[in-house]
């Protein structure tokens, strides 16, 4: 399953409980504010970084770049998609929910 | 909107028929709604106009006609609870007209 | 059923604040008619929307709670509601409304609808489905 | 592959419209098919043709009418999510006795049935939300 969350981890607990939820082998993609739970050094890092050892992580670039927020400022691993990427990442996985 | 007159009281309807305000709902309106959809209420009738309102009182919808029929099988016995009879005490279809005449909110039409 | 496609609608916010747990509700009715595999899963703030003795008459809004009651009727009867969010909010399936529905193939025995299980257990749940709702 | 597309969100408070725009027309640009992009919820505001964003602003509403015109786009907005917000097509506006209607061109408004069909003719649905 792809999940994807567009809320920033600073203001609800959609990456939290999305994390919570998604299995082994599935893929987060991080949109809109949830971009912000791609960043290093922040409170959240740690546990995108530990979720990452079973999970796929995604950041879609418009969202970063609109936000002023660059590639090397991502936790290591996190990949940049554009929409193009969003859509391939919708295709390759069986279905899709969002963490809204 | 418009308005109904039923033995010198006067209520608010809407464009098609359906009671602005339940609270008003009594038999005379039931009655008078019925007739100008060419209906006469008989025991029949009201057996399905009554289970609609308590339905509406426990569950806060109208109920839809799939789940109506069963329901009504269930109360009423297995020779009401199929939707030809329904339609042949409601034409126009129990889910509108019976709504309609038991005073509830028009259905939005979502299917 | 086999070509029916398994729906899951997830609820994760609470009621009144915003309208998304009563159209999450109408979509739920609605749907009900296209005979597919429908379960409800209630998270976070979620397992608010079932809490009972809800009453609006003082917030002059409709109280929808009692249209739970109805999901039974609508053949809608896996209703999962998850431990963790219960406990985390001070709650426990009795402070929610009781959920029933008349089993067909049990000689229409009424059992219940609410299921209480994990996080874990609702991963799995939400990975079995073909569609995931969230509202 | 055939994609339906869930809006729940009206257009400039949140981003949501804007990245199920840009979606879709990404999805079809790779040759993708769109089988309905459903409005429900605020959702549903993307479809008035009497919004007046700024000029240097985007045009949310005409950017779906041009999408749809292009690619034969089926939008749909929620009849029951409509009558709630004030958006109405004509036929709507007559049976509610209102004196306006303001759908978009491009846009019909239907049951929520609609959706739930989406999701069963699509093979992937997608939501953007707040």
């Amino acid at each position: 399953m792809l999940h994807i969350v567009n809320k920033s981890p600073f203001e609800r607990n959609s990456l939290d409980s999305c994390l919570q939820h998604a299995v082994k082998g599935s893929a987060v993609l991080l949109i809109e504010d949830g971009i912000y739970g791609a960043m290093k050094g922040t409170q959240k890092s740690g546990t995108v970084e530990a979720a990452a050892k079973d999970l796929k992580f995604f950041a879609l670039s418009a969202d970063l770049k609109a936000r002023g927020i660059d590639q090397d400022r991502l936790i290591d691993g996190v990949e940049v998609v554009d929409y193009n990427g969003f859509v391939d990442l919708v295709a390759e996985y069986d279905k899709s929910q969002s963490w809204l | 909107m418009g308005e109904l007159n039923v033995g010198g009281k006067t209520v608010a309807v809407d464009e098609e028929g359906y009671l602005e305000n339940r609270d008003e709902w009594d038999m005379d309106i039931a009655k008078a709604i019925a007739e100008a959809e060419g209906l006469e209420m008989t025991d029949n009738h009201w057996e399905v106009v009554n289970f609609l309102r308590e339905y509406y009182d426990e569950y806060q919808i109208a109920p839809a006609v799939r789940v109506l029929t069963k329901a009504i099988g269930k109360k009423l016995g297995k020779d009401k609870g199929n939707s030809k009879y329904l339609y042949e005490l409601f034409p126009y279809g129990p889910a509108k007209q019976a709504c309609k005449i038991a005073g509830l909110p028009k259905p939005t039409g979502c299917v | 059923m086999s070509d029916a496609k398994r729906f899951l609608y997830v609820n994760r916010k609470a009621p009144y604040g915003t309208i998304y747990a009563l159209e999450s509700l109408e979509v739920v009715l609605i749907g009900a008619a296209f005979e597919q595999d429908v379960s409800l899963a209630f998270l976070d703030d979620g397992v608010f929307e079932l809490v009972k003795d809800q009453n609006t008459e003082e917030l002059g809004v409709k109280n929808f709670s009692p249209t739970y009651k109805a999901l039974g009727d609508y053949d809608v009867n896996k209703i999962y509601v998850e431990k963790e969010s219960l406990e985390a909010r001070g709650l426990t399936i009795d402070d929610l409304q009781h959920l029933t529905y008349e089993d067909e193939d049990d000689d229409w025995a009424e059992k219940d609808s609410i299921r209480v299980v994990t996080a874990a257990e609702l991963a799995e749940i939400m990975e079995a489905q073909d569609i995931v709702l969230s509202f | 592959m055939k994609f339906s597309v869930l809006v729940s969100e009206g257009p400039y408070t949140h981003e949501a419209a804007d990245t199920a725009y840009n979606f879709t027309k990404a999805a079809l640009d790779k040759g993708h098919e769109i089988f309905r992009v459903f409005f429900y919820h605020d959702g549903v505001n993307n479809g008035t043709r009497l919004a007046s964003p700024p000029q240097d602003d985007r045009n949310i509403t005409a950017r779906w009418t041009a999408l749809a015109k292009e690619h034969d786009l089926d939008l749909v907005l929620c009849v029951a999510a409509a009558q709630r917000r004030g958006i109405a097509d004509a036929d709507e506006a007559k049976r509610n006795g209102k004196d306006a209607d303001n759908i978009a061109e491009g846009f019909r408004i239907s049951g929520l049935g609609q959706l739930i069909e989406a999701g069963i003719e699509a093979d992937r649905l997608v939501t953007f939300g707040d």
